[in-house]
């Protein structure tokens, strides 16, 4: 079906500290080409592989362009999307 | 405006502490931080170092706006953070906070503030390699409520 | 044991630092202080400088002291100071005091419970050099309240 | 009268601060060989020379042997003795 990774769109995710060591420092999925909420997306993951289930905790906090964002909110394609584990701190 | 730096490499506080004096613009009072990498864990465990992770442009982000906010909560205040990232072996600095301004009283909260602030809210992960094994850090309830110092109204 | 030195010459706060991070004994945290000679006098009349007068003898012992206080009321806690002396002119570092201890909240009060004393019990005489003449200086007000803060019940 | 100046004893006085740019960095003074208290002693001085009057006055501090006395202090013989205005601080 060409039509459809036409209308998807490739999504990088950044992982960071313990998320980045269990799964990977960055993981693909495909976006939905009108986007898809936050609580989508990590469903989707947790859906895809098991070893992203650390994905799906309320613990993983998402970022968007590099703020933290609510469960709610709707990715587009072109932005940056990063999951990280509670702060440590300096 | 701030200062605010991330360092790869070694950390050295007195060479920090030299370029902001430098910076001097009439302040009678520096108060500096000197955050170092302890030789053992919170239980007391030997620890050779640690490791930092960073999301690069958002872990800037993140101590700018600490410091920003510091400059603008203590009037006349000019604030400086530098922070390791990476590998940090016990016994180096990791972070170098310094405040100055007209009188002591408000460098030392703008330095007490800014520390209280990156020890929750800067944007690091910390893994700890203790001789039985590396563990991943969060901040302590002390940390949280040393923060939570700073929520109620503004001082002076 | 607290370190506690008089400096006829100029005093440079990064090098008294790197000293003080030499002689590190695993703490985690260190807070420095730096005082400034002002261009401007309280009531804003421009100084070109100071000379702290001591007695000698009387002026270290002073100064250890406070810095022995600070190093037994804030357990686990190791001190500095280094104090100017003589003519000092405006924008040079005349006093520099150091705190080291394994948790920040007691670097932050080590140091700042030294410069509230330092402030009105150092045995210096400071005479500013104004531009419309010489006068000589004693502690203000507020650096009496800021000693007074401690005399309460012991902190922690 | 040579039996005089063998009862006294050559008493050595130190001046700081403001006291020192008046008076003098450090003043002489014959000290009765059975000492006598710092309140005697700041009247001796000042009715000594009128340049003396400010060591009268209770701003100035009298130290023996770099310590802080009260006037009833009773000053021997070989005793550092000072006087000071109130500590400007560091």
């Amino acid at each position: 079906m060409p039509i459809h990774w036409c209308l998807e769109s490739r999504l990088r995710i950044l992982l960071f500290g313990s998320l980045g060591e269990q799964i990977g420092r960055e993981i693909d999925a495909d976006l939905p080409a009108e986007g898809c909420s936050v609580a989508s997306l990590r469903m989707l993951l947790a859906e895809r592989d098991p070893a992203f289930a650390p994905l799906a905790r309320a613990s993983a906090r998402a970022c968007v362009d590099q703020a933290i964002v609510r469960e709610d909110y709707v990715i587009r394609p072109g932005q940056e999307v990063a999951f990280v584990p509670p702060l440590s701190g300096g | 405006m701030a200062e605010v730096r991330l360092e790869p490499g070694p950390l050295e506080p007195d060479r920090a502490l030299r370029e902001f004096l430098d910076g001097a613009n009439g302040e009678g009072a520096v108060v500096s931080f000197v955050g170092i990498a302890r030789p053992a864990s919170r239980d007391g465990v030997a620890v050779t170092g640690l490791y930092l992770d960073h999301y690069p442009g958002m872990t800037e982000a993140s101590l700018a706006t600490i410091a920003a906010d510091s400059e603008a909560r203590f009037g006349g205040t000019r604030a400086m953070v530098v922070h390791r990232y990476g590998q940090v072996n016990a016994g180096e600095a990791i972070v170098f906070v310094a405040a100055a301004s007209k009188h002591r009283r408000s460098a030392f909260e703008a330095a007490d503030y800014m520390m209280d602030r990156l020890k929750t809210e800067a944007a690091f992960w910390k893994r700890e390699h203790r001789i039985d094994g590396a563990a991943w850090i969060e901040p302590t309830e002390q940390d949280r409520a040393d923060t939570q110092r700073w929520s109620e109204a503004c001082p002076e």
